[in-house]
């Protein structure tokens, strides 16, 4: 098993979107994952001092997904998610300090302290959230791809969702008609084995994979491991070419695992539904930071000095993202009512006739 | 002027948007090759092609979905539901996703997305596909809500409609489609938010909205001819923006008011214009106000029925004289 | 092709569940085809002399699926439908007159005039409806199979759908629960062609059929074609036993092909969507009625005269039912605000607490 | 009489009702192996099996389908939304299959279902996870709507509802499952369609449902001891059926009257309600109904902002002092 496995790492170090890698980028793309860990690790800290309300879905064991998958977009590709969004959000450059003060709930947020944890949004940076409602995101992928070929770019929109989220009508609607109009989207399964307290076996019936759903609709899908985020990148070039070249989607289940509870409520993620051995297996023999760290290490990439160095790095933008955050102002009052509609907020001529808040 | 019917003037107005605006696309069941279940988009794919003008799957939720997520992009589509009713598939993606994102994005996302069809009773085809969602969509912030009755309206409301950058659901209705009205040759837009004063009168302001502002109208002459009593009808054309000032104008001058809808009554607009008007004229009011709704009762079938259980002209006269 | 499809039809006739039926089922059989084409071709009548409003969806061409089905059933077994659906409706066994009364809208109608042509209903028969809304009784038709496996009932529901309807979301939610809990349920989809005016190939990407895109779901399915009522039998028999002695669900695709548009008001579908040679081609050559007929004849279960005769008695049974519809009372202004409410019908207790409806 | 947990108090209505009836199934998301997301199910999947206690795919519109399916057969489900919010998605379900197969059916069908869980805002969740649907619902004939404020009513009330033959829509609260409250041991049940006087008083009615009820109380409070304002508290409990005649004998002893609830305002129960009492009690009234709702934007993130969207006692205050 392990040494299959590594050879199968090796492969995917040598397809042509890995073996072109600088060790710049190798190093760049340690330091995404590296970073998001951070980040999450600390506002959990935070989460736990009361700076923050509501859920906290973290991301930790599933960095590989989101920065593998985003070290590959172009300026014309973009990407949208679910709640569990700090992870993607950070990949596609938004800063540590933003996402911390929307946690907080602080004006400073990249949200304005209105969306919360669920939902983080930067459309300069391609960002499209963030949402809540599991698989409510996937139509709106979809739209996303279509306003791409509409506008003649050549681009994709990949699209997140969870092993649970498959279940949810809207999904498949969309899959037909990306096939039917030849949509450049991408649905992304990241399967962590779990929706909440429920195992995939629970909730899902399937033959080989969750992906394997979509041939009925005769759509390309495949699937993949995240430990090793080179695996990751491959599997997604492939459907990017497919959205580029040829404007078909592509549904790519990639089997990742967390680390924490479903949201920081859970109390039930170790000892309830997963045993504590199977996370502590994950973390030793599939961490997608450790494995890909030992690899620039062996391959002479990175010293173990550079790697406390980033990480170092790291958990300081975490600290000063948490200074900064609890150091900014809470939202105005009267901010409640705004970014309700455009043409209010622009004090057009729509948004000045009529009422549009009803307040008494 | 020319005189053309309602589905006409918004077919128009699509296609004056779709001239104007290369991002303007239609989509819906039926919509291009059938020229739409009720003809409102008739030979526009003819005229602007598969890309601009596009037939969809069964898939409110799907489709409706994309094209909100189009639209945030700066696609600006103009989305049919066969029947308002099939919103309910849609539901989540309407009041979730077009309703919220700009507010979850703290102001960084804008929905320019109209989502129309018609949203009547009143045709026997039952209960599933008779529902008003008017009063729902309009309580949710974020939304605009727009319901024309005549042939003007419908057209000058959808260009602005479409121009606009928040996300506007605009209820027609099918008994209207049909119905002719003086329509302007020239350009001309309505902006949403005003309400159309559709008759002078002076002894009690009858408001409404949709198709029920026509039955007020017949309402109102049959009360002029037969009881010398001379109503105003105030016709809101969009619930919201919602147009207050017109309503508490004509109640401050008539004194007395009657609300008249094809929603259900529970929570309908009736009851928000009712609670508005006792709250910021109760001094000016003579009476209570009342409303007249549909029927408290799922859409019946027959025939027969369905014409009672929506309001009715001698309905609004009798209510009218139980306070005049 | 003539020949293998002749093949085909002898092969069906051998299968066990058709080898057995007396002449009298046989001649059963064709008399309920013939039934619902006579009502069906009555009803038009009626609808174009403007005794009944809204849709008119009429199932001539169809008539083997719903019969073919229907004869199947045990006591246990159900069945749900979608709009088009007088068919069922006859073939459960309800009555003409009721089927007729209910497109006039008078009180005599099954469903008091209340439901009109989309919402015929015979709970006593177990046929639940006659529903509006596109693939809107797709989760209903599980909750009828889950109904009959909690209550220990070795039983199955079929339900009746579209080809548009299968990209409607809930279906595939549907079909998950179905393959995860082990309800008996039984998807039928008639695949006619066209969802209104959009052909299959524009509404649905597939890869041989609509209904393998069970497959990805694990669960058995089949394609089968509706012009023999043996094949259609021969299928779903399987699809019963499934369900029955496995209580495993099954999605079963018939194709099959409607003579008269979507709906009455239906103009474009001969020479707009779909040409005349095709509705002709299907007339002469793959009627249910006509086919089935030839084969009583040919083997001799069936003289000509028997046959007139049982077209005259449905021609008569169905004008009869137009008289007694005509003559039938609308329903009373008081009857608006009945059957809203089980408890207010009743005038239980809970029935007359609080004010249920609010006509001020 | 015992002091507990509104989450035990509905767990023990579960219990007392699996243990009466064999038909009652409790269906949802993580409600069986996981206790339920807010443990209101606790313990309940070990006493009752698998059989009875079911976990569900993320499938709204699919199980709360399947769950009217199997109503319609005799099955007594009860159905959990981890969220009153995801109703979106199985609105279509709601709406039509469980309030209309009855009057399509002409009464030959019964759909005795609950569908049960948290609707409220209040918790930092954000819009898409904050919404009040009980006005939409109680728009809907053929839906009864139910909104326990207190451990005693949500046991007494869920008895009732999942006894009733109709569709229940029982709306509980986060905020509110950790509230203790004196429930008899004995068993006991609460009507549907009865208000509750929570605390008498004569000098105006504050009428509220849910949460809001209890916003209402501590209003109550403030007034009596800082303002010798005397105010009566009728909490609505259930909102389709409705007790008019308990809400119109206590605004006829005060004369005026203040609507508070956590809905967003448009449309809201406090428009209905307001509309009806300025129409049946005009002349009893000395100043118009007011109405206090959530701040009229999607709700908001950030958790000190939304403690202000939602009515606070002191803003009920300031309302009930501008009319007394
Ligand atoms: C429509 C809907 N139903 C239920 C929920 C509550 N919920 C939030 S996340 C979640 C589990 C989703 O699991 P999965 O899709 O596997 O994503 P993961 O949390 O593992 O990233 C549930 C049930 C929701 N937000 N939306
Ligand atoms: C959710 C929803 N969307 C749209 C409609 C309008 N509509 C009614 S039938 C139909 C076509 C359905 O076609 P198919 O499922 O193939 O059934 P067929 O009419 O061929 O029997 C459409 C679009 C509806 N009733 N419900
Ligand atoms: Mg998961
Ligand atoms: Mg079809």
């Amino acid at each position: 098993m392990a040494s299959a496995a590594k050879a199968k790492q090796l492969d995917f170090a040598k397809t042509p979107i890995n073996s072109k890698l600088s060790a710049q980028q190798k190093v760049r793309l340690l330091t995404e994952m590296v970073r998001i860990r951070r980040f999450e690790t600390e506002s959990l800290r935070q989460y736990q001092a009361k700076k923050m309300g509501g859920f906290l879905h973290l991301y930790n064991g599933q960095e590989s997904v989101a920065v593998g998958c985003v070290s590959l977009m172009g300026d014309d590709d973009h990407v949208i998610t679910a709640y569990r969004d700090h992870g993607h959000a950070l990949a596609v450059g938004m800063t540590m300090n933003e996402c911390m003060a929307e946690l907080f709930g602080k004006v400073t947020g990249c949200s304005k302290g209105k969306g919360g944890s669920m939902h983080f949004f930067a459309p300069d940076k391609n960002y499209w959230g963030g949402h809540g409602i599991v698989a409510g995101q996937t139509p709106l992928g979809l739209g996303l791809a279509f306003a791409l070929k509409y506008k003649g770019v050549k681009g994709a929109a990949m699209c997140f969702m969870g092993d649970g989220a498959v279940n949810q009508g809207c999904f498949y609607e969309s899959l037909n008609m990306a096939a039917l109009f030849d949509i450049p989207v991408i649905y992304i399964i990241e399967n962590n084995g779990y929706s909440m307290g429920t195992s995939l076996a629970r909730s899902s019936s399937f033959k080989s994979c969750l992906a394997e759903r979509a041939e009925g609709f005769n759509i390309a899908w495949g699937q993949c491991n995240g430990t090793d985020i080179y695996e990751v990148r491959a599997n997604v070039q492939t459907a990017i070419e497919r959205a580029h070249n040829e404007s078909k989607p592509t549904v790519l289940e990639i089997a990742t695992y967390r680390y924490y509870g479903h949201s920081v409520a859970d109390a039930k993620h170790t000892g309830g539904y997963r045993q504590k051995e199977e996370i502590e297996n994950y973390k030793q023999n599939h961490d997608p930071i450790q494995i890909f760290k030992r690899r620039l290490l062996e391959e002479g990439t990175l010293t173990e000095e550079q790697y406390e160095q980033l990480d170092e790095a790291a958990k300081a933008e975490a600290a000063t993202a948490a200074q900064f955050a609890d150091e900014s102002p809470i939202p105005s009052e009267e901010s409640i009512t705004q970014d309700v509609y455009f043409e209010v907020d622009r004090q057009t001529e729509a948004g000045r006739t009529g009422k549009h808040f009803f307040n008494s | 002027m020319a005189l053309i019917e309602y589905r006409d003037a918004l077919n128009q107005a699509f296609a004056e948007e779709m001239e104007r605006d290369p991002n303007v696309v239609l989509m819906g069941e039926e919509v291009a090759e059938y020229d739409g279940a009720y003809k409102v988009t008739r030979g526009l794919w003819q005229r602007f092609g598969s890309k601009r003008v596009m037939d969809t799957p069964i898939s409110e939720a799907g489709f409706i979905g994309m094209g909100i997520g189009a639209s945030m992009l700066g696609i600006r589509p103009v989305m049919e539901l066969m029947f308002w009713s099939f919103a309910a598939v849609a539901w989540d993606q309407i009041i979730n996703n077009a309703a919220q994102v700009r507010y979850m994005s703290g102001g960084l996302i804008n929905c320019p997305i109209v989502i129309r069809g018609p949203a009547n009773g009143g045709t026997n085809v039952g209960a599933t596909h008779s529902h008003n969602h008017e009063n729902f969509l309009a309580n949710i912030p974020g939304l605009k809500v727009v319901c024309p009755a005549t042939a003007y309206d419908a057209k000058g409301l959808m260009k602005s409609a479409i121009r606009d950058n928040d996300p506007v659901m605009f209820m027609e209705n099918t008994l209207l489609y049909g119905e002719k009205g003086e329509v302007p040759e020239e350009e001309y837009l309505i902006p949403l938010g005003k309400a159309d004063v559709k008759r002078e009168g002076t002894d009690i302001s009858l408001i409404a909205h949709g198709r029920a502002a026509l039955t007020a109208l017949k309402a109102a002459e049959l009360l002029a001819a037969e009881h010398n009593i001379n109503a105003e009808v105030v016709d809101l054309r969009s619930i919201r923006p919602l147009d207050e000032e017109a309503i508490l104008a004509s109640v401050r001058k008539t004194h007395r008011a009657v609300y008249i809808e094809e929603n259900k009554p529970f929570c309908g607009v009736g009851a928000q214009i009712a609670s508005m008007l006792q709250e910021k004229a109760f001094d000016d009011l003579d009476a209570p106000v009342l409303r007249i709704s549909s029927m408290d009762a799922p859409a019946i079938y027959s025939p027969e029925l369905e014409k009672k259980q929506l309001p009715r002209p001698l309905d609004i006269v009798e209510k009218v004289l139980s306070i005049c």
